[in-house]
């Protein structure tokens, strides 16, 4: 039986700051780039509880998972910065609140 | 004892990082303290007997995600935030109630916990297991994100592109700041 | 003869469909022959029926073609009944509606519509006859709003005329308000008789009277409010002066032989019920005199000739509901089947002046027509001898035994006897008026119009109706002036039934007290006469004189009271004001308004959660944080609760 | 396939044909349509023939449709639907003759939807299984949606919206009650909608006020009854001549059908418990619609207000709760869709012929269309009940039956024959007499040979009623009397007579007390109405 450097609850707390900042990044931010990293931070949040889990049950799965969060990551980066580079295009600028097309 | 302090430090360091990204004004020091924070989650996975995790956080993920997304920074060569005065200023603070509330549930559940954690096989990191892992039982989801990657080029460069040729650039920087701002004119 | 007593009202249907349908194609002088036909027949066969209805010993005849409405145990056939009384009415209406059926061909001569007019008058004679001869209270009930409808088409007959069209409108709904109590009493007979039959109703009624009086009480006044609608007493007698826009033998048969007797009939007829509840007759006998002294009071003034015989009309049958009221049925009868002789005549030779003076309605237009017109006025002078009260004129008998019966009769009263007196003075009064303004002084009719004679036609039905005025009251001589009175004796089998329940009559009123009163009504009448004769022939001015002096009096008379428009306003304008209202105000705002207020809200809805999505979209992003934390929340809160 | 499938499917059957008719053949779709109406009401008076008074539902038919859930396709007529079923198919052969001149355009569709109307309606009637008469309930609304929506006047779309969701909304409350009810007779697990078992049903007293309220609202708001009538005067001012003539005539009857057929006897103890109300709406629907009636200055919404009035007596004579009052009601529906159906067609022809509805555009009518002036006095007529015409009969019975049990309302009912009186007389009036006013009016032509045609039926009718009602009498009384026993609920009749009879003085009179006919004892009525198919031809 191995040991943690510091208990499980140091890590979750970890996570969890992590994603929240992140919520916070995402739902406060006006730039579009920040919204992006934000959502970017969240991942990394849940790859660190991943990994973290995977270590303390032995299981590989866990970093599988974070592999395939990695790659899902990827592909969102890349989609939402062409969306990004578009919508610069069409609106000049990457003020969110410029995008109301939706309007009732 | 040299772990815990390696931990500490790392967190230390992930969450400062971590609240410049969304504090400052200026994307591309973002950027920069978002790879801060990455290297960082990385040394943890480290001390987490995950090596092959760790080296593709470092090489795909600072090296190729945060790259693309300087790339685009300078692209557009987005400067200090100019944006205009906040329509809806009480949403910020919505946003942060938003996150400290997932952050309060989180706390109340965590309790504490142990730190003990299972034996783990000799090279349970390293590049074999993982490698053994995803072409075996793994292996249909890994086809699948090759699917997904794909898809995600085709949309980035179909979403991208400069539509025809006699479309206008209309590169012009991003409008002077009231007017544009004025209740998000062309609704 | 009796088995075909029900075809006697045929006649009459088959005159109304030959001229409705064919009238036109026919020509005038076809039509009117039909329709006097169809009339004679018809009073040929009445005579028949009476004949064979002496021979028969209890004097009542029976006969129901077929079932009308059969639902449970409602069963109402279709009946008809000939007793004395029956007898006595459909003699009067088929007789007199001759006589006026042939006056009409002459009279309606020049009128293009004259098929219709014969059409309708025969429908009139038909449903009339059904009334009479009903032997159930719903088969009276359609000869009484039949006879309604075919007042309303013969008012209205001339329709191009506005205020003959309201006219009939106002006679029908006036009617259909009397009709009104006349149905629910049936309702209320039914369901406590548990028949509508004549015959077993009044077998039953001591028994149900026995029970529960005011309910008999409750149906004679409910019946009466029917009678007063029909034959135009207080309340209800508004429509009957208007009713004179119709042409004039439609007013002679309508409005003054047959129609307007349909009440005093019915209430004759109900003579048991009524007789049961003396509550009911008092009502009865008190509003006969007020009518009689009411309407005689407004006929003094009225300057057009038709509306003074229209008042005198509703005063004549005041008298009769008097003496109904007063329990002497048959001399209610005996009135009425005189009244309809003279009052007939009155009209028809008031039809003749007006045709003679080329539609001229008017007595301060009139004048000195007595020599250019001697048949009319001979006739005429007849009948006002006879409503004034001359001996020994038909009016005399009638009128002077319903003042007698008034006077003794046990449930009479010495006040009843007084206001008949004085009616019969102003009755005298303005019958003389008017033929002293119509007949004698100088002529003040224009000079273009050349008074002459009615044709033969019109001429022979005044002859037979002044013959009749004269000799019509001799079949009821009372004995104590030495006649037999056979009508009473004749009649007595119908109203045994209520006799037997009034109380007993003492029979010894001195015979020196019954001469007395004789000599008074006839002293009366000729003092009428006499005060006529001063006004309007000794000194014509004085009649102007008083005019002036007392305008009060004379406007207030000359306006009728002002009833009518009193009635327009408590009744008619508010009920249409309010609807109006209500239409506008609560049917279109209120109810419609809740249903189109509910689709709007639901607009308004719709609207209200369009606006919310503003399209930007970190308003959505925020809402959405939001759902999270509460659902991840709630997850917690369970998994606490558990753990905890 | 028995005869009422046949009356049920074969206007929708020639309906579907009208459609797929080839265009530049227009002209064969107004004898088609006709053809069709009549071989229906020649079909239809094979029933009137074949009924035998008093032995319950004949020409039934039952086919089994969705076993699964007791759902059948069963028909059957009884006294109660046996008139309305004639009456449905003598008005659609009138509407349908009687448009020819007036709709000119979209042919095709208009007859389809005359067809396809009487195809629903005719189902409704005789559809003695609850879901069934829903789904009929339903499919008539839409041939009405088009008749108004497409062909009506200038606000008919307001007016079929409105009028559609109206009923639509009642429908759909009936629609739960039909479910709950449904529950109680097995629910899921060999529930029936069979109509026969659910007269046999019994249903918890707690629950029959809800089911009754549900019901009955849907009812309501079809008769019209007063609240929710304002969708009747915009329907049928909008609506062309024909489709008033059918939605007066047909459709209204629904509603008062409904009440006899499942309503009341399905929840007696439901009836008994709004019966106050129903009483209060009843004759406040009679007065007040006579008021409104009234000052009307359109003569098609002024008919439409009268129909508020009439249909108010209807459901009056229904609670009076005794022959007298049930028959006259029945009769009365009858007579409106005669009355009023033939003054609608009276007010399609003037229409036509001076597009106008204003009372105000006409006068002294009389002088120039004389054959048109009588046809309508007489309607007029039937319409105010005087006696000699049908409605008077309908009219007399029902408010002697209202006056036995509650004599209070029946006389203020009773005012509002001299209302109506007054409302009709002076329509008359201001349109027929008096002078000519506008000089355009001297200029039309009178009824013309077809028209004369449409009306005569109707006229004849009117005084066949009027003077001789015993056949129509006979065959619905036996059903009427079986509806009682179900109406008057059980307990009802051992512990208080509502029907006590009159005072003691009748009672000694032995042979002649009023309606105290000898109640049927519930168990003694057939319940499970096996009575053989008598007189089906299928």
């Amino acid at each position: 039986m191995t040991l943690l450097p510091v208990p499980l609850g140091n890590y979750i707390l970890l996570s969890g700051i992590l994603f929240s900042l992140g919520v916070i990044g995402v739902l406060t931010a006006r730039n579009a780039i920040i919204i992006l990293m934000s959502v970017e931070l969240m991942l990394n949040a849940a790859n660190l509880l991943l990994v973290v889990f995977a270590r303390v049950h032995g299981d590989i799965g866990g970093q599988v998972m974070v592999f395939f969060v990695l790659t899902v990551a990827a592909a969102e980066a890349a989609v939402g910065l062409a969306i990004l580079v578009a919508v610069f295009r069409r609106k000049g600028s990457v003020d969110v609140d410029r995008l109301n097309m939706l309007k009732g | 004892m040299a772990d815990q302090l390696i931990f500490w430090v790392a967190a230390i360091v992930a969450i400062i990082a971590a609240a410049r990204v969304i504090l400052l004004k200026n994307p591309i020091v973002s950027v920069l303290h978002l790879i801060v924070t990455l290297v960082a989650l990385a040394v943890l996975f480290l001390q987490l007997s995950a090596e092959f995790i760790a080296a593709l956080q470092i090489i795909v993920y600072a090296g190729a995600i945060m790259v693309l997304f300087l790339f685009i920074v300078m692209l557009l060569n987005l400067r200090k935030d100019e944006f205009g005065r906040d329509q809806l200023p009480w949403l910020r603070l919505l946003g942060t109630l938003a996150g400290a509330a997932f952050l309060a549930e989180l706390i109340s559940v965590i309790g504490g916990g142990r730190a003990r954690a299972a034996v783990l096989p000799q090279e349970f990191g390293s590049v074999r297991s993982i490698g053994k892992a995803l072409f075996g039982e793994y292996l249909f989801p890994f086809e699948l994100t090759s699917l997904l990657l794909l898809a995600a080029v085709l949309a980035a460069v179909v979403v991208a592109r400069r539509r025809s040729p006699s479309e206008p650039e209309n590169f012009q920087p991003a409008a002077p700041v009231n007017q544009a701002a004025g209740n998000g004119g062309e609704a | 003869m009796l088995p075909l007593l029900w075809t006697i009202p045929l006649w009459p249907l088959l005159g109304f469909l030959l001229n409705g349908f064919f009238g036109r194609r026919w020509g005038k002088k076809t039509s009117g022959l039909i329709g006097c036909a169809t009339i004679l027949v018809s009073f040929l066969m009445s005579v028949g029926a009476l004949a064979s209805l002496l021979s028969l010993p209890e004097r009542r005849y029976l006969v129901a073609p077929f079932d009308w409405i059969v639902v449970g145990n409602f069963h109402v056939p279709f009946g008809f009944m000939l007793d004395p009384l029956s007898a006595v009415m459909i003699l009067v209406v088929s007789g007199v509606g001759f006589l006026i059926h042939v006056y009409s061909v002459g009279y309606m001569s020049h009128d293009p519509d004259q098929p219709r007019y014969f059409s309708f008058l025969n429908l009139f004679v038909f449903f009339m006859l059904v009334l009479v001869l009903a032997d159930n209270f719903l088969v009276m009930y359609i000869g009484w709003e039949g006879v309604g409808l075919c007042s309303y088409l013969l008012i209205g007959f001339w329709f191009r005329r506005p205020s003959a069209a309201r006219a009939g409108m106002k006679a029908f709904i006036v009617n259909r308000i009397g009709d009104l109590g006349f149905s629910l009493a049936i309702f209320l007979i039914f369901w406590n008789f548990g028949t509508l039959s004549f015959i077993e109703v009044f077998e039953r009624a001591p028994a149900v009277a026995a029970v529960s009086g005011g309910l008999i009480t409750a149906i004679g006044l409910l019946l009466f409010m029917g009678a007063t609608g029909k034959s135009a007493q207080i309340p209800l007698y508004v429509w009957l002066p208007d009713a004179m826009e119709g042409p004039t033998p439609v007013s002679a048969l309508i409005h003054a032989a047959t129609m307007v007797t349909a009440g005093v009939y019915m209430v004759a007829r109900c003579s048991t019920l009524f007789a049961l509840a003396p509550v009911t007759l008092a009502v009865v006998a008190i509003i006969g005199a007020a009518t009689a002294l009411f309407a005689a009071s407004m006929a003094l003034v009225q300057n057009d000739i038709k509306k003074v015989l229209a008042y005198s009309t509703i005063s004549q049958l005041g008298y009769m509901f008097l003496a109904l009221g007063v329990g002497a049925f048959a001399a209610g009868i005996f009135h009425l089947m005189t009244h309809a002789f003279f009052k007939a005549l009155l009209f028809l030779g008031a039809g003749s002046v007006i045709h003679a003076l080329s539609d001229e309605q008017d007595l301060r237009k009139m004048g000195g027509l007595k020599t250019a017109m001697p048949i009319t006025y001979w006739t005429f002078l007849i009948a006002a001898l006879a409503i004034a009260g001359v001996p020994p004129l038909a009016g005399f008998v009638s009128k002077d035994e319903i003042l007698w019966q008034s006077f003794s009769s046990p449930i009479g009263h010495w006040l009843l006897w007084l206001v008949g007196t004085i009616t019969a003075a102003l009755t005298a009064f303005y019958m003389f008026r008017l033929v002293f303004l119509a007949f004698h002084g100088q002529s003040r009719y224009p000079s273009t119009v050349h008074p002459h004679e009615s044709p033969g036609s019109m001429a022979k039905p005044l002859i037979a109706l002044g013959v009749l005025s004269v000799i019509g009251g001799w079949i009821g001589w009372p004995k104590v002036l030495g006649g037999g009175s056979w009508f009473e004796h004749f009649l007595a089998p119908v109203f045994e039934g209520a006799e037997a329940r009034l109380p007993a009559r003492e029979a010894t009123h001195s015979l020196g007290l019954e001469y007395g009163l004789i000599a008074v009504s006839i002293a009366v009448g000729l003092l009428g006469i006499g005060w006529a004769y001063q006004w309007y022939v000794k000194s014509p001015e004085r009649p102007e004189h008083l005019r002036t002096r007392f305008a009060g009096l004379y406007n207030l008379l000359l306006n009728k009271y002002w009833v009518d428009e009193i009635y327009d306003a408590i009744i008619v304008r508010p009920l249409v004001g309010s609807a109006r209202f209500l239409y506008r105000r609560f049917d279109l705002a209120v109810v419609d308004g809740t249903a189109n207020g509910i689709a709007k809200l639901a607009q308004t809805l719709a609207a209200t959660g369009v606006r919310t999505s503003t399209g930007r979209f970190r308003l959505g992003a925020v809402t959405f944080a939001f759902g999270c934390v509460v659902a991840l929340g709630w997850v917690v809160y369970t998994f606490l609760r558990v753990s905890g | 396939m028995g005869l009422l499938s046949f009356l049920i499917f074969f206007p929708a059957l020639i309906g579907v044909l009208l459609l797929v008719w080839p265009n530049e053949r227009q002209h064969q779709v107004r004898t088609i349509a006709t053809a069709a109406s009549a071989v229906q009401f020649i079909a239809s008076l094979w029933l009137w023939f074949g009924f035998i008074p008093g032995s319950g539902f004949q020409f039934t038919e039952s086919i089994d449709w969705i076993t699964r859930y007791g759902i059948g396709y069963r028909v059957g007529v009884d006294g109660i639907s046996l008139l309305l079923v004639l009456l449905t198919t003598l008005l659609t052969i009138i509407a349908v003759v009687s448009s020819f001149s007036a709709i000119q355009t979209g042919r095709k569709g208009y007859y389809a939807s005359l067809l396809f109307l009487e195809t629903g309606v005719i189902g409704a009637f005789v559809a003695t299984d609850v879901f069934l008469f829903y789904v009929f309930w339903e499919a008539m609304l839409i041939p009405m949606y088009f008749l108004i929506g497409i062909w009506g006047g200038d606000r008919r779309i307001y007016a079929t919206v409105k009028f559609v969701l109206y009923t639509m909304f009642g429908s759909l409350l009936m629609l739960v009650a039909i479910l709950w009810t449904y529950q109680y007779s097995g629910g899921t697990s060999g529930g029936t909608f069979n109509l026969f078992d659910w007269y046999g049903l019994s249903i918890p007293a707690t629950a029959q006020p809800w089911l009754f309220a549900a019901f009955a609202l849907a009812f309501a708001i079809k008769v019209p009854m007063f609240p929710f009538h304002t969708w009747l005067p915009d329907a049928h001012v909008e609506a062309p001549a024909a489709g008033s003539v059918m939605l007066a005539g047909v459709l209204l009857k629904l509603g008062t059908y409904g009440f006899l057929r499942f309503a009341v006897p399905l929840f007696p103890l439901g009836f008994e418990y709004f019966a106050d109300t129903l009483w209060v709406l009843a004759v406040v629907g009679i007065v007040y619609g006579a008021v409104m009636t009234l000052i009307q200055d359109d003569i098609k919404s002024l008919v439409a207000y009268s129909s508020v009035s009439h249909l108010g007596f209807v459901i009056l004579g229904m609670m009076a709760l005794n022959l007298v009052g049930a028959s006259g009601s029945l009769l009365q529906q009858v007579n409106h869709g005669i009355s009023t159906g033939a003054l609608f067609l009276l007010v399609g022809m003037i229409y036509e012929r001076r597009h106008t509805r204003k009372i105000a555009d006409y006068g002294g009518i009389f002088a120039v269309m004389p054959v048109f002036s009588i046809a309508f006095l007489i309607v007029a007529l039937s319409s105010i009940g005087l006696p000699g015409t049908n409605g008077f009969v309908g009219e007399f019975l029902i408010l002697l039956g209202a006056f036995r049990t509650r004599p209070i309302p029946a006389t203020i009912s009773a005012l509002a024959i001299i209302l109506a009186a007054g409302y009709m007389l002076w329509l008359v009036r201001r349109v027929f007499f008096g002078p000519i006013v506008h000089t355009v009016n001297e200029t039309i032509r009178d009824l013309s040979r077809r028209e004369l045609v449409t009306l005569l039926p109707l006229v004849i009718l009117i005084f066949w009623i009027g003077i001789y009602p015993k056949p129509f009498l006979d065959r619905i009384g036996p059903d009427l009397q079986l509806w009682l026993s179900r109406a008057r609920p059980q307990e009802m009749i051992q512990v208080a007579p509502k029907e006590e009879p009159a005072p003691a003085a009748v009672r000694k009179i032995p042979q002649h007390s009023p309606d105290t006919t000898l109640v049927p004892r519930r168990d003694a009525v057939p319940d499970h109405d096996d009575v053989a198919t008598a007189g089906g031809v299928g």
